[in-house]
Protein backbone atom coordinates (compact mmCIF):
# COMPACT_ATOMS: atom_id res chain seq x y z
CA UNK A 1 0.00 0.00 0.00
CA UNK A 2 0.78 3.48 -0.47
CA UNK A 3 -0.05 6.83 0.78
CA UNK A 4 0.04 10.41 -0.53
CA UNK A 5 -1.57 13.21 1.33
CA UNK A 6 -2.90 16.15 -0.86
CA UNK A 7 -4.20 19.43 -1.03
CA UNK A 8 -6.67 19.84 -3.62
CA UNK A 9 -7.74 23.64 -3.27
CA UNK A 10 -7.41 23.80 0.31
CA UNK A 11 -9.05 20.50 0.72
CA UNK A 12 -6.88 17.35 2.43
CA UNK A 13 -7.27 14.60 -0.29
CA UNK A 14 -5.72 10.92 0.62
CA UNK A 15 -5.00 8.91 -2.08
CA UNK A 16 -4.52 5.14 -1.38
CA UNK A 17 -3.20 2.98 -3.68
CA UNK A 18 -2.14 -1.02 -3.60
CA UNK A 19 -2.95 -3.60 -1.17
CA UNK A 20 -5.02 -2.55 2.48
CA UNK A 21 -4.86 -5.54 4.58
CA UNK A 22 -3.65 -6.82 7.91
CA UNK A 23 -0.11 -5.87 6.91
CA UNK A 24 -0.67 -2.27 6.08
CA UNK A 25 -3.24 -1.21 7.77
CA UNK A 26 -1.48 -0.05 10.79
CA UNK A 27 0.04 2.50 8.55
CA UNK A 28 -3.18 3.62 7.28
CA UNK A 29 -4.18 4.48 10.89
CA UNK A 30 -2.02 6.28 11.38
CA UNK A 31 -2.22 8.31 8.80
CA UNK A 32 -5.88 8.68 8.70
CA UNK A 33 -5.59 9.44 12.12
CA UNK A 34 -3.18 11.58 12.02
CA UNK A 35 -5.08 14.04 9.87
CA UNK A 36 -8.38 14.25 11.71
CA UNK A 37 -7.07 14.21 15.22
CA UNK A 38 -6.70 17.81 13.91
CA UNK A 39 -10.24 17.71 13.41
CA UNK A 40 -10.19 18.36 9.70
CA UNK A 41 -13.95 19.45 8.54
CA UNK A 42 -13.48 16.81 5.18
CA UNK A 43 -11.38 14.25 4.65
CA UNK A 44 -11.57 13.21 0.19
CA UNK A 45 -10.49 9.40 0.33
CA UNK A 46 -9.42 8.58 -3.29
CA UNK A 47 -9.56 4.81 -3.81
CA UNK A 48 -8.99 4.80 -7.80
CA UNK A 49 -5.67 2.74 -7.25
CA UNK A 50 -6.43 0.14 -4.46
CA UNK A 51 -6.92 -3.36 -5.40
CA UNK A 52 -7.69 -5.10 -2.33
CA UNK A 53 -8.92 -4.21 1.25
CA UNK A 54 -9.78 -6.56 4.02
CA UNK A 55 -11.80 -6.38 6.92
CA UNK A 56 -8.83 -4.77 8.67
CA UNK A 57 -8.83 -1.94 6.34
CA UNK A 58 -12.59 -1.39 6.81
CA UNK A 59 -12.53 -1.73 10.65
CA UNK A 60 -9.85 1.36 10.26
CA UNK A 61 -12.41 3.81 8.31
CA UNK A 62 -15.28 2.47 10.78
CA UNK A 63 -12.73 3.68 13.20
CA UNK A 64 -11.97 7.00 11.20
CA UNK A 65 -15.62 7.67 10.39
CA UNK A 66 -16.55 7.23 14.46
CA UNK A 67 -13.95 9.50 15.31
CA UNK A 68 -14.98 12.29 12.31
CA UNK A 69 -18.48 12.17 13.21
CA UNK A 70 -17.84 12.73 16.89
CA UNK A 71 -16.54 16.60 16.10
CA UNK A 72 -19.17 16.81 13.43
CA UNK A 73 -16.72 16.32 10.48
CA UNK A 74 -17.42 14.33 7.24
CA UNK A 75 -14.85 11.45 5.32
CA UNK A 76 -15.58 11.05 1.87
CA UNK A 77 -14.49 8.14 -0.56
CA UNK A 78 -14.72 8.82 -4.27
CA UNK A 79 -13.57 6.93 -7.19
CA UNK A 80 -14.46 2.99 -6.08
CA UNK A 81 -13.14 0.22 -8.00
CA UNK A 82 -16.15 -2.31 -8.67
CA UNK A 83 -13.99 -4.98 -6.66
CA UNK A 84 -13.52 -2.84 -3.44
CA UNK A 85 -17.29 -1.82 -3.50
CA UNK A 86 -18.72 -4.97 -4.19
CA UNK A 87 -16.88 -5.49 -0.80
CA UNK A 88 -18.44 -2.24 1.00
CA UNK A 89 -21.92 -3.46 -0.09
CA UNK A 90 -21.75 -6.78 1.15
CA UNK A 91 -20.73 -5.15 4.62
CA UNK A 92 -23.20 -2.70 4.28
CA UNK A 93 -20.96 0.24 4.43
CA UNK A 94 -22.17 1.57 1.29
CA UNK A 95 -24.82 2.84 3.46
CA UNK A 96 -22.68 4.14 6.31
CA UNK A 97 -19.94 5.80 4.44
CA UNK A 98 -19.99 8.57 2.02
CA UNK A 99 -19.11 7.83 -1.66
CA UNK A 100 -18.86 9.74 -4.55
CA UNK A 101 -18.08 9.28 -8.29
CA UNK A 102 -15.10 11.22 -8.43
CA UNK A 103 -13.56 14.20 -6.14
CA UNK A 104 -15.56 17.09 -7.67
CA UNK A 105 -18.91 15.19 -6.61
CA UNK A 106 -17.43 14.94 -3.31
CA UNK A 107 -16.54 18.11 -2.88
CA UNK A 108 -19.71 19.36 -4.02
CA UNK A 109 -21.67 17.65 -2.06
CA UNK B 1 1.30 -37.24 -4.44
CA UNK B 2 -2.22 -36.06 -5.32
CA UNK B 3 -3.33 -32.73 -6.55
CA UNK B 4 -2.67 -30.19 -3.35
CA UNK B 5 -0.24 -27.22 -2.55
CA UNK B 6 0.85 -27.20 1.08
CA UNK B 7 2.42 -23.72 2.37
CA UNK B 8 3.81 -22.99 5.71
CA UNK B 9 4.67 -19.80 7.20
CA UNK B 10 5.26 -17.04 10.08
CA UNK B 11 2.51 -15.84 11.68
CA UNK B 12 3.43 -12.46 10.66
CA UNK B 13 0.93 -10.21 8.33
CA UNK B 14 3.45 -9.64 5.88
CA UNK B 15 2.95 -13.15 4.52
CA UNK B 16 -0.39 -12.77 4.07
CA UNK B 17 0.31 -10.74 0.29
CA UNK B 18 1.97 -14.33 -0.60
CA UNK B 19 -1.03 -16.27 0.45
CA UNK B 20 -3.13 -14.12 -1.66
CA UNK B 21 -1.16 -14.87 -4.72
CA UNK B 22 -1.13 -18.20 -4.12
CA UNK B 23 -5.14 -18.46 -3.19
CA UNK B 24 -5.58 -16.73 -6.67
CA UNK B 25 -3.24 -19.41 -8.51
CA UNK B 26 -5.06 -22.25 -7.10
CA UNK B 27 -8.61 -20.73 -7.78
CA UNK B 28 -8.00 -20.23 -11.03
CA UNK B 29 -6.46 -23.68 -12.03
CA UNK B 30 -10.01 -24.61 -10.54
CA UNK B 31 -11.97 -22.56 -13.16
CA UNK B 32 -13.71 -20.28 -10.57
CA UNK B 33 -15.06 -17.44 -12.12
CA UNK B 34 -12.87 -14.20 -11.38
CA UNK B 35 -15.66 -12.59 -8.57
CA UNK B 36 -15.82 -16.10 -7.13
CA UNK B 37 -11.63 -15.98 -6.90
CA UNK B 38 -11.79 -12.43 -5.70
CA UNK B 39 -13.82 -13.77 -2.84
CA UNK B 40 -11.68 -16.68 -2.22
CA UNK B 41 -9.26 -14.68 -1.80
CA UNK B 42 -10.52 -12.20 0.74
CA UNK B 43 -11.83 -15.22 2.94
CA UNK B 44 -8.75 -16.70 2.58
CA UNK B 45 -6.91 -13.24 3.91
CA UNK B 46 -9.32 -13.47 6.62
CA UNK B 47 -9.28 -16.46 7.64
CA UNK B 48 -5.34 -16.43 8.41
CA UNK B 49 -5.64 -13.05 9.78
CA UNK B 50 -8.05 -14.54 12.62
CA UNK B 51 -5.47 -16.80 13.49
CA UNK B 52 -2.68 -14.69 14.07
CA UNK B 53 -4.94 -12.43 15.66
CA UNK B 54 -7.10 -14.66 18.21
CA UNK B 55 -5.29 -18.37 17.90
CA UNK B 56 -1.54 -16.65 18.34
CA UNK B 57 -2.66 -13.19 20.20
CA UNK B 58 -0.87 -11.28 17.89
CA UNK B 59 2.41 -13.20 17.79
CA UNK B 60 3.54 -13.27 14.72
CA UNK B 61 6.77 -16.12 14.95
CA UNK B 62 3.94 -19.02 15.32
CA UNK B 63 3.43 -21.32 12.28
CA UNK B 64 0.61 -21.01 9.78
CA UNK B 65 0.17 -23.93 7.67
CA UNK B 66 -1.88 -24.17 4.48
CA UNK B 67 -2.81 -26.60 2.46
CA UNK B 68 -5.05 -26.51 -1.14
CA UNK B 69 -7.18 -29.55 -2.99
CA UNK B 70 -8.28 -29.64 -6.18
CA UNK B 71 -10.98 -32.16 -7.18
CA UNK B 72 -13.41 -31.82 -9.71
CA UNK B 73 -16.13 -31.71 -7.14
CA UNK B 74 -14.57 -29.01 -4.73
CA UNK B 75 -11.63 -27.00 -3.99
CA UNK B 76 -11.07 -27.09 0.07
CA UNK B 77 -8.38 -24.97 1.85
CA UNK B 78 -7.14 -26.42 5.11
CA UNK B 79 -6.04 -23.94 7.77
CA UNK B 80 -4.15 -25.19 10.72
CA UNK B 81 -2.09 -23.77 13.64
CA UNK B 82 -0.71 -24.48 17.11
CA UNK B 83 -2.44 -22.00 18.58
CA UNK B 84 -5.34 -21.21 21.13
CA UNK B 85 -8.34 -23.54 20.38
CA UNK B 86 -11.08 -21.47 18.51
CA UNK B 87 -14.42 -21.23 20.87
CA UNK B 88 -16.96 -21.62 18.35
CA UNK B 89 -19.76 -20.28 20.06
CA UNK B 90 -17.74 -17.05 19.34
CA UNK B 91 -17.34 -17.14 16.26
CA UNK B 92 -20.18 -15.89 14.25
CA UNK B 93 -19.08 -12.50 13.58
CA UNK B 94 -21.08 -9.01 14.43
CA UNK B 95 -24.38 -8.37 12.92
CA UNK B 96 -23.87 -6.64 9.43
CA UNK B 97 -26.21 -3.81 11.09
CA UNK B 98 -24.47 -3.51 13.16
CA UNK B 99 -21.43 -0.56 12.71
CA UNK B 100 -18.32 -1.13 14.34
CA UNK B 101 -14.92 -1.92 13.44
CA UNK B 102 -13.95 -6.07 13.19
CA UNK B 103 -16.19 -8.63 13.04
CA UNK B 104 -16.40 -8.94 9.50
CA UNK B 105 -13.85 -11.71 8.56
CA UNK B 106 -16.10 -14.60 9.50
CA UNK B 107 -18.87 -13.03 7.33
CA UNK B 108 -16.50 -12.80 4.64
CA UNK B 109 -15.48 -16.78 4.64
CA UNK B 110 -18.91 -17.80 5.08
CA UNK B 111 -20.05 -15.77 1.94
CA UNK B 112 -17.98 -18.01 -0.25
CA UNK B 113 -17.03 -21.47 1.13
CA UNK B 114 -19.92 -23.66 1.61
CA UNK B 115 -18.08 -25.51 4.13
CA UNK B 116 -16.31 -23.46 7.08
CA UNK B 117 -15.80 -26.33 9.97
CA UNK B 118 -13.14 -26.93 12.96
CA UNK B 119 -12.19 -30.50 12.73
CA UNK B 120 -12.70 -31.50 16.42
CA UNK B 121 -10.86 -34.31 16.95
CA UNK B 122 -8.29 -31.98 17.04
CA UNK B 123 -6.96 -31.72 20.93
CA UNK B 124 -3.97 -28.98 20.42
CA UNK B 125 -4.38 -25.81 17.86
CA UNK B 126 -6.81 -25.51 15.18
CA UNK B 127 -7.82 -27.25 11.64
CA UNK B 128 -9.92 -25.36 10.12
CA UNK B 129 -12.18 -27.12 6.91
CA UNK B 130 -13.14 -24.83 4.56
CA UNK B 131 -14.57 -26.42 1.01
CA UNK B 132 -16.27 -24.40 -1.84
CA UNK B 133 -17.98 -26.89 -4.27
CA UNK B 134 -17.61 -26.56 -7.88
CA UNK B 135 -20.48 -25.51 -10.40
CA UNK B 136 -22.96 -24.55 -7.67
CA UNK B 137 -24.12 -20.75 -7.03
CA UNK B 138 -23.98 -20.13 -3.29
CA UNK C 1 9.67 -19.46 13.80
CA UNK C 2 12.27 -17.87 11.27
CA UNK C 3 11.86 -15.81 8.78
CA UNK C 4 10.74 -18.66 6.20
CA UNK C 5 8.58 -20.16 3.83
CA UNK C 6 7.88 -24.06 2.89
CA UNK C 7 5.79 -24.62 -0.23
CA UNK C 8 5.40 -28.35 -1.29
CA UNK C 9 3.53 -29.39 -4.89
CA UNK C 10 3.74 -31.95 -7.07
CA UNK C 11 6.30 -32.47 -9.66
CA UNK C 12 3.66 -31.67 -12.34
CA UNK C 13 4.64 -28.23 -14.40
CA UNK C 14 1.05 -26.82 -13.49
CA UNK C 15 2.68 -25.80 -10.26
CA UNK C 16 5.49 -23.72 -11.30
CA UNK C 17 3.61 -20.55 -12.20
CA UNK C 18 2.60 -20.32 -8.09
CA UNK C 19 6.55 -21.27 -7.57
CA UNK C 20 7.26 -18.10 -9.57
CA UNK C 21 4.59 -15.98 -7.89
CA UNK C 22 5.98 -17.12 -4.47
CA UNK C 23 9.29 -16.67 -5.37
CA UNK C 24 8.94 -12.85 -6.86
CA UNK C 25 7.17 -11.91 -3.72
CA UNK C 26 9.47 -13.32 -1.35
CA UNK C 27 12.47 -11.75 -3.46
CA UNK C 28 10.76 -8.36 -3.53
CA UNK C 29 10.37 -8.76 0.17
CA UNK C 30 14.40 -8.85 0.58
CA UNK C 31 14.39 -5.64 -1.02
CA UNK C 32 16.06 -6.98 -4.53
CA UNK C 33 15.77 -4.62 -7.64
CA UNK C 34 13.23 -5.81 -10.13
CA UNK C 35 16.09 -7.04 -12.76
CA UNK C 36 17.28 -9.59 -10.25
CA UNK C 37 14.23 -10.17 -8.83
CA UNK C 38 13.39 -11.38 -12.89
CA UNK C 39 16.36 -13.19 -12.60
CA UNK C 40 15.55 -15.53 -9.29
CA UNK C 41 12.22 -16.01 -11.15
CA UNK C 42 14.00 -17.58 -13.72
CA UNK C 43 16.62 -19.58 -11.88
CA UNK C 44 14.09 -21.30 -9.53
CA UNK C 45 11.66 -22.16 -12.19
CA UNK C 46 14.61 -23.74 -14.22
CA UNK C 47 15.43 -25.43 -10.99
CA UNK C 48 12.43 -27.31 -10.50
CA UNK C 49 12.00 -27.96 -14.19
CA UNK C 50 15.68 -29.78 -13.41
CA UNK C 51 14.09 -31.76 -10.63
CA UNK C 52 10.50 -32.89 -12.67
CA UNK C 53 12.90 -33.76 -16.15
CA UNK C 54 15.95 -34.97 -14.37
CA UNK C 55 15.27 -36.28 -10.87
CA UNK C 56 11.98 -37.30 -11.67
CA UNK C 57 12.13 -38.01 -15.23
CA UNK C 58 9.05 -36.65 -16.22
CA UNK C 59 7.07 -38.46 -13.24
CA UNK C 60 4.43 -35.37 -12.25
CA UNK C 61 3.14 -36.95 -9.27
CA UNK C 62 6.15 -36.76 -7.00
CA UNK C 63 6.77 -34.06 -4.29
CA UNK C 64 8.80 -31.09 -4.52
CA UNK C 65 9.62 -28.81 -1.44
CA UNK C 66 10.80 -25.36 -1.56
CA UNK C 67 12.02 -22.90 1.36
CA UNK C 68 12.73 -19.56 1.25
CA UNK C 69 15.01 -18.12 3.97
CA UNK C 70 15.86 -14.18 4.24
CA UNK C 71 17.98 -12.30 6.39
CA UNK C 72 20.07 -9.47 6.37
CA UNK C 73 22.21 -10.55 4.78
CA UNK C 74 21.36 -13.84 2.41
CA UNK C 75 18.34 -14.86 0.32
CA UNK C 76 18.41 -18.53 0.69
CA UNK C 77 16.18 -21.13 -1.76
CA UNK C 78 16.23 -24.75 -1.04
CA UNK C 79 14.95 -27.40 -3.14
CA UNK C 80 14.31 -30.67 -1.95
CA UNK C 81 13.36 -33.99 -4.07
CA UNK C 82 13.38 -37.90 -3.39
CA UNK C 83 14.23 -38.35 -7.17
CA UNK C 84 17.79 -39.48 -8.38
CA UNK C 85 20.30 -38.36 -7.51
CA UNK C 86 22.04 -36.03 -9.46
CA UNK C 87 25.42 -36.77 -10.57
CA UNK C 88 26.98 -33.24 -9.96
CA UNK C 89 29.36 -33.83 -13.35
CA UNK C 90 26.86 -33.77 -15.75
CA UNK C 91 25.43 -30.65 -13.92
CA UNK C 92 27.34 -27.63 -16.04
CA UNK C 93 24.67 -26.91 -18.96
CA UNK C 94 25.99 -26.79 -22.70
CA UNK C 95 28.22 -23.94 -24.07
CA UNK C 96 26.53 -20.96 -24.95
CA UNK C 97 27.95 -20.73 -28.20
CA UNK C 98 27.23 -24.00 -29.02
CA UNK C 99 23.51 -23.51 -30.67
CA UNK C 100 21.07 -26.29 -29.68
CA UNK C 101 18.30 -27.01 -27.48
CA UNK C 102 18.15 -27.61 -23.77
CA UNK C 103 21.37 -27.01 -21.54
CA UNK C 104 20.42 -23.43 -20.30
CA UNK C 105 18.92 -23.93 -17.16
CA UNK C 106 21.87 -24.59 -15.61
CA UNK C 107 22.84 -21.17 -16.26
CA UNK C 108 20.45 -19.38 -15.94
CA UNK C 109 20.83 -20.40 -12.10
CA UNK C 110 24.40 -19.93 -11.76
CA UNK C 111 24.13 -16.53 -13.26
CA UNK C 112 22.45 -14.73 -10.17
CA UNK C 113 22.90 -17.42 -7.71
CA UNK C 114 26.17 -16.90 -5.72
CA UNK C 115 25.69 -20.54 -4.33
CA UNK C 116 24.50 -23.58 -5.93
CA UNK C 117 25.11 -26.68 -4.07
CA UNK C 118 23.44 -29.98 -3.26
CA UNK C 119 24.03 -31.03 -0.05
CA UNK C 120 26.52 -34.01 -0.67
CA UNK C 121 25.22 -35.72 2.88
CA UNK C 122 21.49 -36.36 1.53
CA UNK C 123 21.88 -40.38 0.71
CA UNK C 124 18.37 -40.33 -0.81
CA UNK C 125 16.99 -37.24 -3.28
CA UNK C 126 18.45 -33.81 -3.71
CA UNK C 127 18.56 -30.69 -1.62
CA UNK C 128 19.87 -28.19 -3.93
CA UNK C 129 20.85 -24.58 -2.08
CA UNK C 130 20.66 -21.44 -3.95
CA UNK C 131 22.29 -18.32 -2.11
CA UNK C 132 22.01 -15.00 -2.87
CA UNK C 133 23.88 -12.56 -1.22
CA UNK C 134 22.46 -8.92 -0.92
CA UNK C 135 23.81 -5.78 -1.38
CA UNK C 136 26.57 -7.34 -3.69
CA UNK C 137 26.85 -7.43 -7.53
CA UNK C 138 27.39 -10.64 -9.53
CA UNK D 1 0.73 -18.66 -22.80
CA UNK D 2 -2.26 -17.92 -25.42
CA UNK D 3 -1.41 -18.35 -29.09
CA UNK D 4 -3.63 -17.02 -31.96
CA UNK D 5 -2.26 -17.58 -35.94
CA UNK D 6 -3.27 -14.61 -38.64
CA UNK D 7 -2.85 -13.91 -41.84
CA UNK D 8 -1.24 -10.61 -42.24
CA UNK D 9 -1.25 -9.53 -46.55
CA UNK D 10 -0.53 -13.37 -46.92
CA UNK D 11 2.27 -13.48 -43.97
CA UNK D 12 1.54 -15.86 -41.40
CA UNK D 13 2.14 -14.36 -37.83
CA UNK D 14 2.03 -15.89 -34.40
CA UNK D 15 1.30 -14.01 -31.63
CA UNK D 16 2.02 -14.99 -28.66
CA UNK D 17 0.92 -13.92 -24.80
CA UNK D 18 1.27 -14.35 -21.01
CA UNK D 19 4.00 -17.20 -19.60
CA UNK D 20 5.92 -19.34 -21.71
CA UNK D 21 6.91 -22.08 -19.47
CA UNK D 22 7.33 -25.98 -18.74
CA UNK D 23 3.67 -26.06 -18.68
CA UNK D 24 2.75 -24.34 -21.47
CA UNK D 25 5.71 -24.50 -24.24
CA UNK D 26 4.98 -28.14 -25.35
CA UNK D 27 1.44 -26.38 -26.64
CA UNK D 28 3.67 -24.06 -28.39
CA UNK D 29 5.66 -26.69 -29.86
CA UNK D 30 2.71 -28.13 -31.27
CA UNK D 31 1.29 -25.11 -32.86
CA UNK D 32 4.64 -23.62 -34.12
CA UNK D 33 5.86 -27.40 -35.59
CA UNK D 34 2.08 -27.65 -37.20
CA UNK D 35 2.90 -24.56 -39.23
CA UNK D 36 6.81 -25.09 -40.15
CA UNK D 37 5.90 -28.55 -41.70
CA UNK D 38 3.87 -27.00 -44.23
CA UNK D 39 7.53 -25.28 -44.88
CA UNK D 40 5.91 -22.16 -45.03
CA UNK D 41 8.66 -19.21 -46.33
CA UNK D 42 8.72 -17.49 -43.20
CA UNK D 43 6.95 -17.29 -39.63
CA UNK D 44 7.08 -14.07 -37.99
CA UNK D 45 6.41 -14.23 -34.02
CA UNK D 46 5.02 -11.42 -32.04
CA UNK D 47 6.46 -11.67 -28.59
CA UNK D 48 4.78 -8.04 -27.46
CA UNK D 49 2.57 -9.46 -24.85
CA UNK D 50 5.09 -12.65 -23.99
CA UNK D 51 5.54 -11.62 -20.28
CA UNK D 52 7.98 -14.69 -19.43
CA UNK D 53 10.31 -17.37 -21.29
CA UNK D 54 12.36 -20.10 -19.66
CA UNK D 55 14.42 -22.55 -21.00
CA UNK D 56 11.78 -24.81 -21.88
CA UNK D 57 10.31 -22.08 -24.28
CA UNK D 58 14.11 -21.05 -25.89
CA UNK D 59 14.43 -24.76 -26.58
CA UNK D 60 11.25 -25.40 -28.64
CA UNK D 61 11.95 -21.98 -30.86
CA UNK D 62 15.44 -23.11 -31.24
CA UNK D 63 14.18 -26.27 -32.51
CA UNK D 64 11.88 -24.49 -34.95
CA UNK D 65 14.80 -22.52 -36.29
CA UNK D 66 16.76 -25.71 -36.83
CA UNK D 67 14.24 -27.33 -38.58
CA UNK D 68 13.60 -24.29 -40.54
CA UNK D 69 16.74 -23.66 -42.02
CA UNK D 70 16.57 -27.51 -42.89
CA UNK D 71 14.23 -26.50 -45.57
CA UNK D 72 15.74 -22.66 -46.14
CA UNK D 73 12.46 -21.13 -44.71
CA UNK D 74 13.05 -17.93 -42.09
CA UNK D 75 11.89 -18.10 -38.75
CA UNK D 76 11.74 -13.94 -37.46
CA UNK D 77 10.59 -12.61 -34.15
CA UNK D 78 9.71 -9.00 -33.57
CA UNK D 79 8.44 -6.69 -30.54
CA UNK D 80 10.52 -8.51 -27.94
CA UNK D 81 10.33 -7.02 -24.43
CA UNK D 82 13.13 -5.97 -22.70
CA UNK D 83 12.87 -8.72 -20.26
CA UNK D 84 12.80 -11.32 -22.46
CA UNK D 85 15.89 -9.67 -25.08
CA UNK D 86 17.68 -9.78 -21.58
CA UNK D 87 17.62 -13.55 -21.51
CA UNK D 88 18.18 -14.21 -25.45
CA UNK D 89 21.24 -11.99 -25.14
CA UNK D 90 22.68 -14.06 -21.72
CA UNK D 91 21.65 -17.16 -23.73
CA UNK D 92 23.81 -15.88 -27.17
CA UNK D 93 20.55 -16.50 -28.93
CA UNK D 94 19.93 -13.20 -30.09
CA UNK D 95 23.20 -13.51 -32.79
CA UNK D 96 21.13 -16.78 -33.86
CA UNK D 97 17.49 -15.74 -33.82
CA UNK D 98 16.51 -12.63 -36.34
CA UNK D 99 14.79 -10.29 -34.36
CA UNK D 100 12.93 -7.39 -36.07
CA UNK D 101 11.43 -4.36 -33.71
CA UNK D 102 8.15 -5.06 -35.44
CA UNK D 103 6.58 -6.88 -38.12
CA UNK D 104 6.84 -3.52 -40.82
CA UNK D 105 11.03 -4.41 -40.41
CA UNK D 106 10.52 -8.12 -40.53
CA UNK D 107 8.52 -8.04 -43.73
CA UNK D 108 11.03 -5.53 -45.58
CA UNK D 109 14.19 -7.28 -44.30
N1 LIG E 1 -9.07 -18.56 14.37
C1 LIG E 1 -9.82 -18.15 15.42
N2 LIG E 1 -9.53 -18.58 16.67
C2 LIG E 1 -10.27 -18.18 17.71
N3 LIG E 1 -11.33 -17.35 17.62
C3 LIG E 1 -11.68 -16.88 16.42
C4 LIG E 1 -10.94 -17.25 15.25
N4 LIG E 1 -11.51 -16.65 14.19
C5 LIG E 1 -12.54 -15.93 14.67
N5 LIG E 1 -12.66 -16.06 16.02
C6 LIG E 1 -13.71 -15.42 16.88
O1 LIG E 1 -14.78 -15.02 16.02
C7 LIG E 1 -15.02 -13.62 16.17
C8 LIG E 1 -15.44 -13.03 14.84
O2 LIG E 1 -14.35 -13.08 13.91
P1 LIG E 1 -14.27 -12.03 12.74
O3 LIG E 1 -15.59 -11.99 12.05
O4 LIG E 1 -13.12 -12.39 11.88
O5 LIG E 1 -14.04 -10.61 13.40
P2 LIG E 1 -12.82 -10.01 14.22
O6 LIG E 1 -11.67 -10.96 14.07
O7 LIG E 1 -12.59 -8.70 13.55
O8 LIG E 1 -13.29 -9.89 15.63
C9 LIG E 1 -13.72 -13.05 16.71
O9 LIG E 1 -13.89 -11.85 17.43
C10 LIG E 1 -13.21 -14.20 17.58
O10 LIG E 1 -13.81 -14.16 18.86
N1 LIG F 1 17.95 -31.77 -10.63
C1 LIG F 1 18.80 -32.47 -11.45
N2 LIG F 1 19.02 -33.77 -11.25
C2 LIG F 1 19.86 -34.48 -12.05
N3 LIG F 1 20.52 -33.93 -13.08
C3 LIG F 1 20.36 -32.64 -13.34
C4 LIG F 1 19.51 -31.83 -12.55
N4 LIG F 1 19.55 -30.57 -13.04
C5 LIG F 1 20.38 -30.60 -14.08
N5 LIG F 1 20.89 -31.84 -14.29
C6 LIG F 1 21.87 -32.23 -15.33
O1 LIG F 1 22.51 -31.05 -15.84
C7 LIG F 1 22.31 -30.91 -17.23
C8 LIG F 1 22.16 -29.43 -17.60
O2 LIG F 1 20.95 -28.92 -17.08
P1 LIG F 1 20.21 -27.68 -17.76
O3 LIG F 1 21.23 -26.62 -18.00
O4 LIG F 1 19.06 -27.30 -16.93
O5 LIG F 1 19.74 -28.21 -19.18
P2 LIG F 1 18.64 -29.27 -19.61
O6 LIG F 1 17.86 -29.62 -18.39
O7 LIG F 1 17.85 -28.54 -20.63
O8 LIG F 1 19.41 -30.44 -20.16
C9 LIG F 1 21.08 -31.74 -17.52
O9 LIG F 1 21.04 -32.20 -18.87
C10 LIG F 1 21.23 -32.90 -16.53
O10 LIG F 1 22.10 -33.89 -16.99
Amino acid sequence: MNIEVIDHKGKKVLTLSGEIDMYSSPELREELMGILIKKVPALYIDFREVSYIDSSGIATFVEGLKYVKSYGGRLQFFSIPKGIMDIFKFSKLDRVFEIYGNLDDAINS
Amino acid sequence: MKDSLRISFPSHPKYLSVVRLVTVKIAEQCGFEEKIIEEIRLAVDEACANIIKHAYKGDTSKEIVLKYMNTKKKFTVILEDRGIKADIRLIKGRDLEDVRPGGLGVHFIRRVFDVFEYDEKRTKGNKLILIKYLGREK
